[in-house]
C-alpha cells in the first residue's frame, strides 16, 4: 500500500523537473527544452502504462487502483491520497498526452523560455495530481498550484493588446471560483463530522449517515458555482474565450484541455455522491444554464472574427454538454460526461495548438484577414479540418461518441425532453454553421498576397504533437469501448449512491428508466 | 521556583545588557559583528526552550500569578526569538545605515524581545501594562534609529502619539475592569467576569483594553500609524514590528479575550467579527494604489492582522491554533521580504516597487526570495500563508452553523485574498517583467545574509509542506489556555 | 450630602473626555502631549477612588506603574520631539507630512 | 496624620474640598486643552502643573498619601519641568492661527460628547459598588509590601524599561558627525554640529543601569 504509486511518479515527474530547471541557467536552452519534453514525455508513457494495466478486477476496497496512502496532517486528517478508478483513469491519460503535446508545442515561446517551461510543467504536474488525489486537500491545493502559473502565463507570454484586461479579469474570476469552491469544500468536511479529508472515507460516512438536505442545498451552490467558474458554465463564462484568446497556445492548450476539466472532476467525484438530494434539487437549474452555455456561446462563436475566439466560445459551448450530462444524473449521461470530457481536452488542445501554429506562421489569427490556407500549409490545414469535424460531432470522433451517449442519458429523464431538444438543435446546426463558415474563410479562398512566402514545410518532429492528439481523438473515437469498460462500473457505482437516496417519485421513475448498461459499451 | 520559571527572561535581559556594555570592548569598525554574538547566543536560548527538560518546559504560574509558563507562551516565545535571530541578521546588513549607535540599536532590539518574552507569559493587567509599555517604548526609538533621516522621525513621533493614545485607553479600560470586579488577575478574573456580562462600566472597560491591544496589531480604525510608521522605520525595525510587535498584540488579546474575559468576549463577537472584516477590506484595498514598497507592506500587514482576527472571531480553539500557525507562517514571510528590501532598496531613494527592476538579472537568489514570500503572503499553495489561511477560513467556517455572519465574513476574507492577489503580483511583475530597468548592477550577497534567507525560505515550505509538528504544538497551544 | 465614588468617576471621566478632546483638536505636538497625560491622569483617578471605595490596595500600585511608566515615556516622547525639531523646525502635527502616499 | 484624618473624614469639609479640588482639577485641564485667551504651550504646560496639584488633593481625599506626593515630585517636579524646559529649548512661541478645521473640531466634540454621555449612562445604568465603610489607607509602607511582593516582577521589569528610555533619550539626544550615512538615506540634511560620537555616552547608561536595576 505505501510504496510508491505510479501516479505519484506521473504527477511528480514535472514537478520536481521544475524545480530542477530553476537551477539551470537560463541561456542553456537547449538544455531545458530537452529536459521538458523528456519529463512530459516520460510522465506520459507512464500514463499510458497506467492506463493500460488499470483493470477493474485489480481495485481495492474502495474501488480504486495504484493507490498511495500517506498521512500528511493526522490532527486534520489529510493525508497524501492517490489512485484511480474508472472516472480519473482517462483524464490522467488525457492530461499526460496533451501536457506532453503542449510541451512539444512551446517552441514558438522566443523569450523567457526558462520561466516559461518551470511554469508549463508546475502546471501539468499540478494538474495531473489534482485529478489523481483522493483527498480533498489535495484535490484543492494541487490544482491551485496548476492555475497560479497560467495567470503569469498569460500575463507575460500572451499576445494582443487586451492581455492586460485579459489576465485581470480570468485572474479575477478563477481565483474566485476557486475559492468560492474551497468554502464549500471546507464546509463538506465540517458538515460530514468526519475529520477526514480523505474522499472515499468521506463518502463513506456520509453513506452512512447522510447530510440533512437543507445542509446539503446549502453547500451545494458553493460546490456548483465554484466549479462552475472554473468550468466557465454560463453565465460565468466570459474569462474563458477572452483569455484563451490571448493565451499562448500551450497555455491554452492545457488550461482548456486539461485544467478547466477540474471542475466537473471535482462535481462528478464529490457532489454526486456526497450531496445526491442537493443535486436532484438543483437538477434543472443545471440543465437550464447548460443549455445557456451551448446555445448562448454557439451563437457567439458564430458572430466571432476572431479565430481563438471562435474556438474559445465553442469549447465554452462544450462545457454545456458535459454539465447536462451531469444533470442526468444516470448511468449513462454520467459516463458520456466523462466521455466528453477526455474527448473535448483532445480536441480543445489539438484546435488551439492549430490556432497557435497559424497565429505563428501569419501573424493574426482575424478569419477575415485569413484566407487559402490549405494550399500553403496541408498538413495543418486537414488537421484544422478534422478538427473542426470533431467539433461538430461527427461520427469516427471521440465528440460524437460522448454526445450522442449524453443525448441518451438525458432523454431518459422526462423532465428534460425539452432541453434534450434544444441542445441537440443548438449543438449540431450552429455548430455546423460556425466551424463551415471558420473552415471556409480560413482554409479556403483566395490566398492574401501578404501570405505567399509562408512555406508549409515542418519538421516531423514538430508534426508530433498534432498527430499524436488527433490519433487519440480517432482513437477512441473508433474504440469508445477503451473507456467505456473502465467508466461504466464506477459511474455506475456514483449514480447507484446518488438513486438510492433521491426524493421524490419524479426520480424514482427515472432510475427505473434508466438501463444498466451503456448501449455504447459493447 | 519563582526566579526559576523566568531564566529564559533573565538571559535575554542580560544578553541586552552585555550588548550593551560591549561598546567598551569592540572597535567601532567591529561592532556589526555583534549582532553575530547575540544571534548566537539568541539561537543558544532557543536551542535550550527546546530541550526538553529545560528551562521553559516547566509549566504553571509563579510570581503571584503574575507570570504563566503554558504551551501557549513557550509556542511565542519561541516565536519571539525566531524573530528577534531574523531580524538581527537583518540589523548587521543594515548596519552600515545607522550614523552611530550600532550596539544600541542591537541591544534595543534584544531588550524589546524580553518586553515580548514577558508579554507572552503574562496573566495579569500589570504585566500586560507593563510589558506591552517596555515594547512599545522600545520600539519608538528603534523607529527613530535612523535620526538624520526625517521620515525616520516622523515616523516615530506619529508612533508615539497615537501609541500613547492607546495606551491612555488601555489604562482607563483597566481602571474600570478593575474597579468593577476587583481583580488584576486573569485566572481569578475569569472565574468572577461571568457576572459582569451586563454590567456596562466593565464593557466599557474590556472595550478600552481592545483598543490598546487593537493599536499594536493595527486593527481598524488603529491602524493609522501602520503605512507610515512601516515606511519611515529603518527596515529592521519595520520587520520586527511587523511579526514580534503584532504577534505579541496577538499573544495578549488571546490571553485577555479567552483567558480573562470569556464571558464577555462571547458578548463582542458581532463587534470582532465586523472589525476583522473592515480590517481585511481596509487593508486591502489601500495597498492596491501603493508604490512604496516598505508602505504597501504596511497596509498589507493591516489585512493580515485582519485574516489573523478571523481566528480571534472565530471564538474556539482551532481559531486560536490558527493564529498561532498563521503567524509562524508570516514570521519568515515578511522577514524575507524585508530582508529583500534591505538588502536591494539600498541606493534606491524612496524605495519604490519600480526600484526591484530587474532584480532577477542582479540577484536572483532575492528575486527568487521576494517572489516566494510575496506569493505565500497572497496565499498560494504550497507555501506557509496558503495553510495559514486555509486553517483560518476552516476556523471561520466550522462557526457557521451557530451563526451565518460567519460565512459572510468567509466570503469577506476571500475578497481580500483575491484584492491582494494583484498587488502582490504587481511586486512580482517589477521584478521579472519591467521594461527597462536603470540598474543592472549584479548585487553581492554576504554569506550571513544568505543564510538567514535561506531559514526564511525554507520556513516557508517547510510551513506549506509539513505543517504537522507546528500545527500540533498550535493545537496543544490553543488548548492550553481553554 | 457624602462624596462618593460615583463623583470621583465622574471627575475622572470628564478629565479624560478633555484629554481626549485635546489630543482630537489641538495642532501643536507638546500640547498634544500634555492632553495625553491629562488621560493617563484621568485613569489614575480612577484607579486611586475604586481602590479607597472597594478596600483594596491593588489599584494604587497600578497607579505606581503608571507613572512610572508615563515618565520614561514623556522622555522617549521629548527627545523625540526635540530630534524632529532639529531636523525641521516646527511642532506641528500638519507638519509631519513627508510620510504620504 | 491624625489630625490630616480628622480632617478628611469631617463629612462637610471633605465634601467642600473635593468639589474645589475637582473643580480647579477640571477647569485647569479645560485650560490646557482650550485656553480662550492663549495659545502658547507655556500657558498650557502652567495650568498643567495646576490641574496635576489638584489632583494629588483628591488623591490626599482617597487617602491615597503616597501617590500624593509621588504625584507631585514625578509629575509636578519632573515631567512638567521636562515639558517647559524643551519648549523653552525649542523656542516654540504660540500656535499659528490655521484654518481651523471646522469638521474636525466638529467630529472631536461630538466624539468626545458621546462618549462622556456613554460613560455617564453606564455609571447610570450599573452603579458601582463599594465597601460599606471605606477604610484603606495607601500609605508608604503597606504599599511597598504590596510592590516587593506581589508585584515584584513587573516591578523588576519597569526598571529594564526605564533603562530603555534612557537609553533612548541618551542615543537621540546626541550629536553625530556628519557620517557615511548622508549618502544612503533619503531626506538626509548634511549633520549639525561637532563630533560626539555615542561611544562617549555608553560609560553613562552603563552606570544608569545598574543604579535603576538596583534601586
Amino acid at each position: 500500500m505505501n510504496n510508491i504509486s505510479i501516479l505519484t511518479y506521473i504527477a511528480g515527474i514535472p514537478i520536481f523537473t521544475a524545480l530542477f530547471l530553476l537551477i539551470v541557467p537560463s541561456n542553456y536552452r537547449v538544455i531545458f527544452r530537452a529536459v521538458s519534453v523528456l519529463a512530459a514525455f516520460v510522465s506520459m508513457i507512464l500514463a499510458v502504462g497506467m492506463f493500460c494495466h488499470f483493470n477493474q478486477a485489480q481495485v481495492d476496497s474502495e474501488g480504486f487502483r495504484f493507490v498511495q496512502d500517506v498521512p500528511w496532517v493526522n490532527s486534520l486528517g489529510i493525508s497524501y491520497h492517490v489512485g484511480v478508478d474508472g472516472i480519473n483513469v482517462g483524464l490522467i491519460l488525457m492530461g499526460a498526452i496533451v501536457a506532453f503535446a503542449a510541451t512539444l508545442c512551446s517552441w514558438e515561446i522566443k523569450n523567457r523560455e526558462k520561466e516559461f517551461y518551470i511554469l508549463l510543467l508546475l502546471m501539468s504536474g499540478g494538474i495531473l495530481g489534482a485529478f489523481a488525489s483522493l483527498d480533498l486537500f489535495f484535490f484543492y491545493f494541487l490544482h491551485e498550484l496548476a492555475l497560479v502559473p497560467t495567470f503569469i502565463m498569460i500575463g507575460v507570454w500572451g499576445r494582443g493588446d487586451r492581455k492586460n484586461y485579459a489576465t485581470f479579469q480570468i485572474t479575477l474570476y478563477l481565483s474566485i471560483g476557486a475559492l468560492i469552491a474551497l468554502l464549500g469544500l471546507i464546509a463538506l468536511y465540517l458538515q460530514s463530522g468526519a475529520n477526514t479529508f480523505d474522499i472515499p472515507k468521506l463518502i463513506d460516512v456520509i453513506k452512512a449517515n447522510p447530510l440533512p438536505v437543507n445542509v446539503q442545498n446549502f453547500i451545494f451552490p458553493f460546490l456548483l458555482f465554484g466549479f462552475g467558474i472554473l468550468v466557465s458554465l454560463w453565465p460565468f463564462h466570459s474569462w474563458a474565450p477572452l483569455g484563451y484568446g490571448v493565451a499562448p497556445a500551450p497555455t491554452a492548450m492545457l488550461h482548456s484541455g486539461v485544467l478547466k476539466k477540474f471542475g466537473l472532476y471535482g462535481l462528478i467525484r464529490l457532489a454526486v455522491p456526497l450531496l445526491p438530494q442537493a443535486m436532484h434539487h438543483w437538477m434543472m437549474a443545471i440543465a437550464w444554464l447548460a443549455i445557456g452555455n451551448i446555445l448562448y456561446n454557439g451563437w457567439v462563436a458564430m458572430r466571432q472574427r476572431d479565430l481563438n475566439l471562435l474556438i474559445g466560445n465553442s469549447s465554452v459551448a462544450h462545457m454545456g454538454f458535459i454539465f447536462l450530462g451531469i444533470a442526468s444524473l444516470n448511468l449513462i449521461g454520467l459516463s458520456g460526461a466523462v466521455l466528453i470530457m477526455v474527448a473535448h481536452g483532445f480536441l480543445a488542445a489539438l484546435s488551439f495548438a492549430l490556432s497557435g501554429f497559424i497565429y505563428q506562421k501569419t501573424g493574426t489569427l482575424e478569419i477575415s484577414e485569413l484566407g487559402g490556407l490549405c494550399r500553403k500549409l496541408p498538413f495543418v490545414g486537414t488537421l484544422l479540418l478534422m478538427a473542426a469535424m470533431a467539433g461538430c460531432g461527427l461520427p469516427g470522433f471521440a465528440n460524437f461518441v460522448g454526445e450522442v451517449t449524453v443525448f441518451f442519458g438525458v432523454w431518459s429523464v422526462p423532465a428534460l425532453h425539452f432541453i434534450v431538444t434544444l441542445a441537440l438543435w443548438g449543438g449540431l446546426i450552429i455548430g455546423a454553421v460556425y466551424m463551415t463558415r471558420a473552415i471556409r474563410n480560413v482554409l479556403h479562398g483566395p490566398l492574401p498576397t501578404e501570405f505567399a512566402q509562408i512555406s508549409g514545410s515542418t519538421s516531423l518532429w514538430r508534426k508530433i504533437p498534432y498527430a499524436l492528439l488527433l490519433a487519440s481523438l480517432l482513437l477512441f473515437g473508433c474504440v469508445p469501448s477503451l473507456l467505456t469498460d473502465k467508466i461504466n462500473p464506477d459511474a455506475a457505482r456514483l449514480t447507484a449512491s446518488a438513486q438510492t437516496r433521491k426524493a421524490g417519485p419524479t426520480l424514482m421513475a427515472m432510475s427505473q428508466a434508466a438501463p444498466l448498461k451503456s448501449p455504447l459499451g459493447n | 521556583m519563582n526566579s526559576s520559571s523566568i531564566t529564559l527572561e533573565i538571559w535575554v535581559i542580560a544578553l541586552g545588557m552585555v550588548l550593551m556594555l560591549a561598546d567598551f570592548f569592540v572597535a567601532p569598525d567591529r561592532k556589526r559583528y555583534l549582532a553575530y554574538a547575540g544571534i548566537v547566543a539568541l539561537t543558544g536560548l532557543l536551542l535550550v526552550s527546546f530541550s526538553g527538560d529545560g528551562v521553559c518546559s516547566i509549566f504553571g504560574v509563579s510570581f503571584s500569578g503574575s507570570f504563566v509558563e503554558d504551551p501557549m507562551a513557550l509556542f511565542f516565545k519561541r516565536l519571539f526569538i525566531g524573530s528577534a535571530i531574523l531580524v538581527l541578521f537583518m540589523a548587521a546588513e543594515f548596519s552600515d545605515r545607522f550614523a552611530s549607535g550600532l550596539n544600541e540599536y542591537y541591544s534595543l532590539v534584544v531588550f524589546a524581545l524580553a518586553g515580548m518574552l514577558f508579554a507572552a507569559s503574562a496573566n495579569d493587567f500589570v504585566m500586560l501594562f507593563v510589558s506591552i509599555e517596555l515594547i512599545t517604548i522600545t520600539f519608538y526609538v528603534l523607529t527613530s534609529f535612523q535620526k538624520n533621516r526625517l521620515a525616520s522621525l516622523e515616523a516615530a513621533v506619529k508612533y508615539l502619539i497615537l501609541g500613547a493614545l492607546a495606551s491612555a485607553f488601555m489604562v482607563f479600560g483597566i481602571a474600570l475592569i478593575w474597579g468593577t470586579s476587583g481583580e488584576l488577575n486573569f485566572n481569578s478574573l475569569a472565574q468572577v467576569s461571568g457576572q459582569f456580562v451586563n454590567n456596562k462600566l466593565f464593557l466599557a472597560g474590556s472595550l478600552f483594553v481592545l483598543v490598546g491591544l487593537g493599536f499594536k496589531i493595527a486593527a481598524f480604525p488603529f491602524q493609522v500609524w501602520a503605512p507610515d510608521v512601516y515606511q519611515g522605520a529603518p527596515t529592521p525595525t519595520t520587520a520586527f514590528l511587523a511579526i514580534g510587535s503584532k504577534a505579541a498584540g496577538f499573544v495578549l488579546l488571546l490571553r485577555v479575550l479567552f483567558v480573562a474575559i470569556p464571558a464577555v468576549t462571547h458578548h463582542w463577537v458581532h463587534l470582532l467579527m465586523a472589525l476583522s472584516a473592515i480590517t481585511i477590506l481596509y487593508g486591502n484595498l489601500c495597498a492596491m494604489p501603493q508604490r512604496n514598497l516598505k508602505r504597501m507592506l504596511g497596509y498589507s500587514s493591516i489585512a493580515h492582522a485582519g485574516y489573523l482576527l478571523l481566528g480571534v472571531a472565530a471564538l474556539n480553539a482551532s481559531g486560536q491554533a490558527a493564529v498561532m500557525y498563521y503567524l509562524s507562517g508570516y514570521l519568515f514571510t515578511v522577514t524575507a521580504a524585508f530582508f529583500v528590501i534591505a538588502l536591494v532598496l539600498r541606493h534606491v531613494p524612496d524605495e519604490n516597487i519600480s526600484g526591484l527592476a530587474g532584480l532577477n538579472h542582479r540577484s536572483p537568489l532575492l528575486a527568487a526570495t521576494m517572489t516566494i514570500s510575496m506569493v505565500s503572503l497572497a496565499g498560494i499553495p504550497p507555501l506557509a500563508g496558503f495553510f495559514g489561511k486555509f486553517l483560518l477560513l476552516k476556523a471561520i467556517i466550522e462557526q457557521g452553523p451557530a451563526h451565518h455572519g460567519y460565512y459572510l465574513l468567509a466570503f469577506i476574507a476571500l475578497l481580500g485574498v483575491i484584492i491582494s492577489i494583484s498587488y502582490y503580483f504587481n511586486v512580482i511583475r517589477a521584478i521579472y517583467w519591467s521594461r527597462d530597468p536603470a540598474d543592472l548592477s549584479p548585487i553581492t550577497v554576504s554569506g550571513p545574509a544568505k543564510f538567514s534567507i535561506a531559514i526564511c525560505v525554507a520556513g516557508i515550505f517547510w510551513l506549506g509542506l509539513f505543517p504537522e509538528s507546528v500545527l500540533n504544538f498550535a493545537m496543544s497551544a490553543a488548548s492550553a489556555i481553554k | 450630602m457624602n462624596v462618593g465614588l460615583e463623583q470621583f468617576l465622574t471627575v475622572s471621566f470628564l478629565l479624560f473626555a478633555l484629554g481626549l478632546l485635546g489630543v482630537i483638536m489641538r495642532r501643536n505636538l507638546l500640547v498634544i502631549y500634555m492632553s495625553l497625560e491629562l488621560m493617563l491622569n484621568a485613569a489614575n483617578l480612577a484607579l486611586v477612588s475604586f481602590s479607597r471605595f472597594n478596600n483594596k490596595l491593588d489599584g494604587q500600585v497600578v497607579v505606581f506603574f503608571i507613572i512610572t511608566v508615563a515618565a520614561a515615556e514623556v522622555a522617549v516622547g521629548l527627545a523625540l520631539i526635540v530630534a524632529l525639531f532639529r531636523k525641521r523646525p516646527t511642532a506641528h502635527v500638519e507638519d509631519l507630512a513627508t510620510l504620504k502616499l | 496624620m491624625e489630625s490630616l484624618n480628622s480632617l478628611l473624614d469631617g463629612t462637610v469639609v471633605s465634601t467642600c474640598l473635593f468639589y474645589l479640588f475637582a473643580t480647579f482639577t477640571l477647569v485647569c485641564a479645560a485650560l490646557v486643552v482650550a485656553n480662550p485667551f492663549s495659545r502658547n504651550p507655556v500657558t498650557s504646560a502652567m495650568f498643567l502643573v495646576l490641574a496635576i496639584i489638584s489632583m494629588a488633593g483628591l488623591f490626599l481625599l482617597l487617602h491615597a498619601f503616597f501617590l500624593a506626593a509621588v504625584q507631585i515630585l514625578v509629575y509636578a517636579g519632573a515631567v512638567i519641568v521636562l515639558f517647559l524646559f524643551v519648549i523653552m529649548l525649542l523656542e516654540i512661541k504660540e500656535e499659528l492661527r490655521r484654518r481651523i478645521n471646522l469638521f474636525g473640531l466638529f467630529a472631536g466634540i461630538l466624539s468626545v460628547g458621546l462618549i462622556v454621555r456613554l460613560f455617564l449612562a453606564c455609571l447610570h445604568q450599573s452603579p458601582v459598588t463599594s465597601a460599606a465603610n471605606p477604610s484603606i489607607e495607601g500609605d508608604t509602607a503597606s504599599l511597598g509590601k504590596l510592590l516587593f511582593t506581589q508585584f515584584v516582577l513587573p516591578f523588576e521589569l519597569v526598571s529594564v524599561l526605564l533603562l530603555v528610555a534612557m537609553v533612548g533619550v541618551i542615543y537621540l539626544s546626541s550629536k553625530d558627525s556628519k557620517s557615511r550615512i548622508s549618502a544612503s538615506s533619503s531626506g538626509t540634511e548634511p549633520g549639525v554640529g561637532k563630533e560626539s560620537s555615542a561611544v562617549s555616552q555608553s560609560p553613562n547608561t552603563s552606570t544608569a543601569a545598574s543604579t535603576q536595576t538596583k534601586h
